[in-house]
């Protein structure tokens, strides 16, 4: 474990808290060059925040950070850049409006003669693409013209290019369609022959098997132990993340919990992004939904939701057609949906915590407000919302609580059918634990409930049965308790051997 | 980090104030008691000339007030005469500075009845037009289009400021062509005639002698104004300081009111509340019957106040039997340009300098002048001379 | 922080109340406004008088109607340019329409009122359906209107106002004891306040508010916010009428009515602490916001501040307060 | 996203710029057209000089107005920044041809310290920018009248010549607009400030994360808007003869964002350029000598703009909107749909600077 000469970045005792809830605790990682270092752990366990201290977005509480034995204190990511740790967020740092080159320069654009020496930098963006084998990118492009995995490749010469030592990945395969998920791996790999050392945030444990070479797994904001991949295996990486066997993680359906009639019924729904999408969900009944992003997940939540509707196939609530033209018809027809981006799609942040979890009544029931707002306080006790009062704005509260106010907002129209989609996306355990505590809740309730995770433990812990996405189309049904690999299989499409993917 | 900010601001903002503050005039920073009219805009010899030219009986036809002028020195325009087809329908230009108030509305009007009557006659042919909207800048460009278009035979200018067309002017004088300048003038006297009634000073000045007369020395008198910088408003004030200053009035000071009536009527209105108010001094009528309602609804009695000769506060004036004098900023004027371009390209002789009579109307003319015009808008003025033009007088009415 | 069960009414209500009111910057407002009266009864001890006071109402009050619709465009994270020259426009059009006739009236105004809600409506739907910004739209709106008028009246207003139609912004209820006339004007913009209270109150005027801070989630809690900004812009331009009703019927026809009265609004409603952009502050302070822009102009006429100098004060004023308010937002902890 | 996932080779289409472009060729064929139905020549060197000195005024303000709002800024005190530099022009100049360089160099100066404050006002105080440059025009409006009774000071000839001078049909204050675009524009493509003001513009945060310290840009911005203002009023002052304290009254702050909008730059900040905004404000100059031409009533022009520019806009809206689907990675909905208010690009604080 212990290299001779200091490793390329040590971190030591690293801290951090939000609004008193500690995120982070204690926790020690090394990296050395040359090596690609997973970091691994449930959503919630600390991975972004660790890599946003590193990248000096966040400052640390506690802790120090060393680069090649030297100490080094990152105010600002800039800083961190010039030190050499440039970090790919999932969220990509780039400008749509300008070009590959003037991104990747961005911030540092070489100056010759006064002037902005603009073909420099679009030689020199091109040659980094070369090194890398990517080819379909001129540095002349408009970013906004990219494809996501491109965009991707943008960030990664962007690090290269400010000379980066390590680079920090969040989630890279998050948004990539298999076939682009190779292209990944090979960057990575390019990059760890460069003698880079790259920190590779996942909890996809096969990219972690396949790419990586030693693992730190985070739970709860602690470092639980740091091991080389081929010394252990993914039921061991699991049951460090977890922490305990899955099934005991989740909790078990409530008593006297049974499917009732069928709620919600799709037939042969599609759209631009979907096609031949069947479905049923009964009262009573948790339907997961498994896929890589992009393979339809959120398209269907959204489908259902009204947002980008289907255009082929019929939908029936309750054996009733109903055409779903907007959200307010969605939740007219007693339909919710719980976003996967809070911030953005869920919240009015500088609202208060009421005036959000009444958003939907008076936006939509405006008779059932003044009634449906009385429930509210019932709500946020049971979800064990902790807030100053109902006044409270909720951009003072964290992930979790603002989740569980989208939740309260949810439950207030007393839905039939509700869509779930990454609800336990970066929020703390205690949370987690709410939220799933509530699922169970809502089914033993008779609702209907279709539930859209990342996290496979989630969907398979959770769901009564599983539908795998791939590409747009239903490509599978799994009964409960099914095993990971099984899913992934489905999920990447291994199975239909040689059918083409677009 | 915010320490600084705070300062910053602190010091930003004082710095603002203090240049505003080491700027303030004078005269304008205690308006109250200020009453020497300021040099920028008095010219003492322009001003006795002026309250002469009041009583100097004018030339010209009795019942044409628009064709009659005051001591007027003639100008040859023989070089100006056209000949052969070229005196057939000659195109004549006019630059017009807006018609962005109703005495302007009014004399626009006017002067396209009196025009309707010169084609008729063939006096003059196309007569084009551009508005400038009160832009100074656009002005310029709308007189130099008519220079490079060439084909003006004469060219009418209405300036919207002074000094700042006079380069305008002159280039149009350059062209050739026969220049007519009325209403406001200009810093030279290149053009063939200057149209203008007696101006600033005399209206002024016939208003403020109005209210020394009527008020007991010791009343307190309150000076109305639209907006500062407008020389003709400028010479108005001046008079007016000059005239007030030699008397035992006091002058409660002086307020801008853009000509709007809300802002009149609570300027007025918060006057009141602070004391009496004998009478109000205008530069220019627009509004006078919102300050009157000001004095109705605070329950105070009528004030001595000089208006204008615009109907609606004539009518309030008769209604009321109020004390009141309604100065004239000669309307018919707006007749005088065309018929002056058409005398010159005949090559008849015009004076140089037109001055037109510009009597105020007293108590004793106002019945008549309401019943003249007993079917004009509120908003008509009274001496605009267009009576004998054949559109009158549906013309004026359905504007 | 401690785990414990949100605390709620009537807690809540008062604390929500409060932090309303206080919060975001709109407390500096009312401190401002008292300050300004303070000055105003020291310097002239007369202006306390309740004449004096109903007095200053009635002329304040046609700019809170405005800053009330100004206010919900505002906080919907829009803006609305055009107020000023649909007030200018619906009184020449009430002058020329009523020319004079008393019987003209009521049906005048219920075309006003008509036209009013056309404008509001062209607004709101080029905003949100054209996605225009709203300051182009309704600086489009503010031309249109401004030429449009005058083209039809050649320049100038012509016709009367009827007695009648001047009777709410000049008369009141007279002979009152002590206070003596109490203005129609200051009532109505009372109802208007209540109105506007109940109405941020109720299910519309939060999805309003809650559209202003993030449409986005507005609309995934299936508010229509097309339908939700366009209404803001309705009510904004009905507002403009009542207030030009007001306008009309205090001062009569000048041809320059109107003018500037759209910044004069929108500063208001930016002095009461609400953000341009949206979804933050109150309607009252708005209105306070309206209040303290007048009070400042008496303030000036009672200093026998040169008008001249009054926009530089004014100037600083407004820039000082907005950046004290966005410094105490941007410093206030959870 | 799988749709996307292929870099598929998009069609080619016609940027926003060149649209605009095309609308300003387009609208000349029409108004040469009309103008000939009424027997005049809209090309002759009468009307062309006509079009350019209208545009060269407008031309300045517009310039300057393009970089602020390409941050994401707004300037409404332009109009009174004319009027000032005017008037400081032409008192310091007092007639005396000795004295035009220390007139130049006091106008800049002026602007610029204007600028300055203004800039200094919206990243630092973090005013809104429309309430922070709508006061600044109310302090120097205040200060103008208090100051200034109408016109003052005195434009030495020499100095005049820049207002009426012309090569050929090229007056000598269009050429200077022009001169004056292309080095804004060459400021924008070459110098580092430039670059960065379309990334605060685009996106402060993005900016900020990249090490661009996101206020300078906007500081920069304004201090150039007002300076450009400050060119703006020499020209005032050369042509006048004089310096006019009323230009304020012109409307040239609301026009002058007009122009650029027609231009093609988007109100919010990140997209556009000083190009566009010199083909709009030709588009506008075009506009209003067709209408002298056609003798249009002047209140028709105001309506007759209105609708042109909401026409305008509503069109690049559209075109904007096919464009969004491809930036859904993008975080949501930056700036609001239409806010347009030119809200000030700062760090965002702390309880929002982690993005998830």
């Amino acid at each position: 474990m212990n290299a001779p000469d200091p490793p390329l970045l040590r971190m030591s005792g690293i801290g951090k808290s939000f609004f008193g809830v500690n995120v982070l605790e204690g926790i020690d990682l090394d990296v050395r060059s040359g090596e690609v270092h997973a970091l691994v752990g449930e959503n919630g366990a600390g991975k972004s925040t660790l890599m946003k201290i590193l990248a000096g977005v966040h400052p640390a509480d506690t802790g120090h950070i060393e680069l090649s034995g030297e100490r080094v204190e990152f105010s600002h990511p800039v800083r961190a850049q010039q030190a050499g740790v440039s970090t790919v967020f999932q969220e990509f740092n780039l400008l749509p409006e300008r070009t590959v080159a003037e991104n990747v320069y961005l911030g540092r654009e070489p100056v010759r003669r006064g002037r902005v020496n603009a073909r420099g930098m679009a030689d020199d963006t091109a040659g980094l693409l070369d090194e890398l084998g990517i080819t379909g990118i001129s540095p002349h492009a408009a970013v906004r013209t990219l494809s996501v995995a491109q965009q991707q490749i943008v960030e990664v010469v962007k690090a290269l290019s400010s000379d980066a030592r390590i680079i920090s990945m969040d989630e890279p395969t998050a948004a990539l369609a298999d076939h682009e998920v190779e292209l990944l791996y090979r960057l990575v790999r390019r990059l760890r022959d460069r003698g880079m050392a790259v920190l590779y945030v996942s909890h996809r444990l096969k990219e972690i098997f396949d790419l990586c070479d030693r693992a730190t797994v985070l739970k709860d904001g602690r470092r639980v132990d740091t091991v080389p991949i081929s010394a252990t295996t993914p039921t061991e990486l699991i049951r460090m993340m977890v922490g305990r066997p899955i099934s005991t993680f989740f909790p078990d359906p409530i008593e006297g919990t049974r499917p009732g009639p069928v709620r919600l019924e799709v037939a042969q729904g599609g759209n631009d992004r979907l096609d031949g999408i069947d479905m049923q969900v009964r009262g009573g009944e948790i339907v997961g939904l498994a896929g890589l992003q992009g393979s339809g997940r959120t398209e269907i939540a959204h489908a259902l939701f009204g947002i980008a509707r289907f255009t082929r196939g019929e939908v029936r609530v309750d054996g009733r057609r109903v055409a779903l033209r907007s959200p307010t018809r969605a939740v007219r027809e007693g339909i919710a949906l719980v976003t996967e981006d809070r911030k953005t799609q869920g919240l009015a942040l500088s609202q208060s915590v009421l005036a959000n979890g009444r958003l939907v009544l008076d936006s939509v029931l405006p008779f059932r407000a003044r009634s449906g707002a009385r429930r509210l306080p019932g709500f946020f006790t049971s979800l064990e919302l902790v807030a100053r009062d109902t006044a409270q704005e909720v951009r003072f509260l964290s992930g979790g609580n603002q989740q569980k106010v989208v939740l309260a907002k949810w439950l207030a129209t007393e839905p039939k059918i509700i869509v779930l989609d990454e609800p336990t996306r970066g929020i703390d355990v205690g949370a987690k634990r709410a939220v799933y505590t509530l699922i169970r809740e809502l089914a033993a309730a008779g609702v209907a409930i279709v539930l859209i995770s990342s996290e496979l433990q989630e969907v398979i812990g959770l769901a009564d049965r599983v539908l795998v996405l791939h590409d747009g189309r239903i490509f599978g049904e799994l009964p409960a308790g099914a095993s990971e690999e099984a899913v992934m299989s489905l999920a990447t499409g291994s199975h239909n051997n040689g059918r083409e993917v677009a | 980090m915010r320490i600084p900010r705070a300062l910053l601001a602190g010091g930003a903002a004082m710095s603002l104030l203090l240049t505003a503050c080491t700027t303030d005039d004078p005269d304008s920073a205690d308006a109250g008691q200020e009453l020497t009219p300021d040099e920028e805009w008095f010219d003492a010899e322009e001003y006795e000339n002026q309250l002469a030219q009041r009583d100097i009986e004018p030339e010209g036809p009795e019942d044409e007030p628009w064709l009659q002028a005051i001591e007027p020195e003639m100008a040859d325009t023989s070089e100006y005469k056209l000949e052969g087809e070229d005196a057939e329908e000659p195109t004549v230009c006019f630059s017009n500075a807006s018609v962005s108030n109703p005495w302007r509305v009014t004399g626009w009007i006017t002067m396209q009845q009196q025009v309707e009557v010169l084609q008729e006659s063939g006096d003059i042919g196309e007569f084009r037009v551009s508005d400038a909207a009160d832009d100074d800048n656009q002005q310029i460009s709308d007189i130099q289009a008519f220079v490079d278009a060439g084909d003006c035979e004469a060219i009418i200018i209405s300036p919207s400021t002074t000094a700042t067309l006079t380069p305008a002017v002159e280039a149009a004088c350059e062209s050739g062509a026969p220049v007519i300048v009325f209403d406001r003038g200009v810093n030279t006297d290149c053009m063939v005639t200057f149209i203008h009634p007696i101006g600033g000073y005399a209206y002024g000045a016939d208003a403020a002698e109005f209210l020394v007369e009527e008020l007991e020395p010791g009343s307190t008198v309150l000076a109305l104004r639209i907006l500062p910088g407008v020389d003709v408003l400028e010479h108005r004030w001046a008079a007016a300081q000059q005239v007030f200053g030699d008397s035992e009035l006091d002058v409660l000071g002086f307020e801008f009111t853009e000509g709007d009536g809300a802002q009149i009527k609570d300027l007025v209105t918060q006057h009141l509340q602070r004391g009496d108010v004998d009478g109000i001094w205008m530069d220019a009528g627009d509004g006078a019957v919102a300050a009157l309602e000001a004095f109705e609804d605070a329950g105070k009695p009528y004030p001595v106040i000089s208006g204008e000769d615009e109907l609606s506060f004539m009518r309030k004036w008769q209604e009321e039997d109020i004390t009141a004098i309604a100065p004239v900023y000669s309307n018919f004027q707006w007749r005088t340009p065309v018929l002056a371009a058409s005398q010159i390209l005949n090559g008849e002789e015009v004076p140089q300098e037109w001055v037109l009579p510009q009597q105020p109307v007293t108590e004793a003319e106002l019945d008549d002048y309401l019943e003249r015009n007993a079917d004009m808008p509120s908003l008509h003025y009274a001496k605009f001379g267009g009576e004998d033009l054949p559109g009158f007088p549906d013309a004026w009415q359905d504007r | 922080m401690t785990r414990t069960a949100v605390p709620t009414a009537p807690g809540r209500i008062a604390r929500e109340a409060v932090s309303r009111l206080v919060g975001g910057g709109s407390g500096t407002v009312f401190a401002l406004l008292i300050l300004i009266f303070a000055v105003i009864f020291a310097i002239n001890p007369s202006f306390a008088q309740p004449p004096s006071m109903l007095a200053f109402a009635k002329q304040a009050a046609p700019l809170v109607i405005l800053a009330v619709g100004q206010y919900f465009v505002i906080v919907s994270g829009e803006l609305d340019l055009s107020v000023g020259s649909l007030v200018g426009a619906q009184v020449v059009i009430a002058a020329k329409l009523i020319d004079g006739e008393e019987s003209r009236t009521v049906p005048v105004i219920l075309l006003m009122i008509a036209f009013g809600a056309l404008v509001g409506l062209v607004n709101g739907l080029v905003t949100t359906v054209l996605r225009v910004p709203s300051i182009i739209t309704t600086l489009g709106t503010m031309l249109v209107l401004y030429g449009a008028i005058r083209l039809w009246t050649g320049g100038a207003p012509t016709g009367a106002l009827s007695e009648a139609f001047r009777r709410p912004g000049r008369g009141g209820i007279e002979d009152l004891p002590v206070i003596g006339q109490l203005p129609w004007a200051l009532l109505i913009a009372l109802a208007v306040g209540a109105a506007a209270l109940a109405l941020t109150r109720s299910p519309y005027g939060r999805t309003l508010i809650a559209t202003g801070d993030n449409d986005t989630a507005a609309a995934f809690s299936g508010a229509r916010v097309w339908r939700v900004r366009t209404t803001a812009f309705v009510l904004s331009s009905l507002l403009a009428t009542a207030a030009s009703i007001l306008i009309g019927g205090f001062a009569g026809v000048t041809a320059q009515v109107g003018d500037g009265l759209e910044f004069m609004a929108i500063t208001a409603v930016v002095l009461g602490g609400v953000v341009l952009g949206g979804g933050r502050g109150t309607v009252i302070a708005a209105m306070a916001g309206a209040l303290t822009v007048e009070a400042l102009f008496t303030l000036f006429n009672q200093l026998f501040l040169p008008s001249t100098i009054q926009p530089t004060v004014q100037g600083l004023i407004i820039i000082a307060a907005v950046g004290y308010a966005a410094r105490q937002r941007s410093t206030r902890s959870p | 996203m799988r749709s996307l996932a292929t870099a598929r080779p998009r069609p080619f289409r016609l940027g926003t710029t060149g649209l605009v472009y095309l609308a300003l060729v387009s609208i000349v064929l029409v108004g040469t057209a009309v103008a000939a139905a009424r027997g005049h020549n809209l090309l002759g060197t009468a009307n062309l000089v006509d079009m350019l000195t209208r545009s060269s005024l407008l031309g300045f303000v517009a310039i300057g107005q393009t970089l602020v709002i390409l941050c994401r800024s707004l300037d409404l005190s332009v109009g009174y920044v004319m009027a000032l530099s005017s008037v400081v022009a032409a008192t310091t100049m007092a007639g005396d041809p000795a004295r035009i360089g220390l007139g130049i160099a006091a106008v800049i100066a002026v602007s610029a310290l204007i600028g300055l404050v203004n800039g200094l006002v919206v990243t630092r105080l973090r005013v809104n920018a429309f309430i922070a440059t709508l006061g600044m025009g109310l302090i120097i409006k205040g200060y103008l009248d208090t100051r200034y009774k109408g016109p003052a000071g005195d434009i030495p000839e020499a100095f005049q010549l820049f207002g009426y001078t012309r090569i050929a049909f090229l007056p000598l204050s269009a050429a200077a607009m022009v001169a004056a675009a292309v080095l804004a524009i060459l400021f924008l493509r070459m110098t580092r400030t430039g670059y960065h003001m379309y990334a605060v513009g685009g996106d402060a945060e993005v900016a900020r994360m990249s090490g661009i310290h996101v206020e300078r840009p906007v500081i920069t911005a304004h201090v150039l808007c007002s300076v450009a203002a400050g060119a703006a009023g020499l020209l005032v002052a050369a042509r006048f003869g004089t310096g006019s304290t009323l230009v304020y009254a012109s409307g040239y702050d609301l026009e002058s964002i007009a122009a650029v909008v027609l231009g093609g730059t988007y109100l919010l900040g990140g997209r556009g350029g000083v190009a566009g905004t010199v083909a709009g404000v030709l588009i506008l100059a075009v506009l209003d000598t067709v209408f002298n031409i056609l003798a249009v009533d002047p209140f028709f022009k105001d309506v007759l703009r209105g609708v042109i520019v909401i026409a305008a806009v509503a069109i690049y809206a559209r075109r904007q909107v096919d464009r969004t689907a491809s930036r859904s990675r993008f975080a949501g909905s930056r700036g609001g749909p239409s806010g347009g208010t030119g809200d000030p690009p700062h760090p965002a604080p702390a309880e929002q600077g982690g993005r998830t």
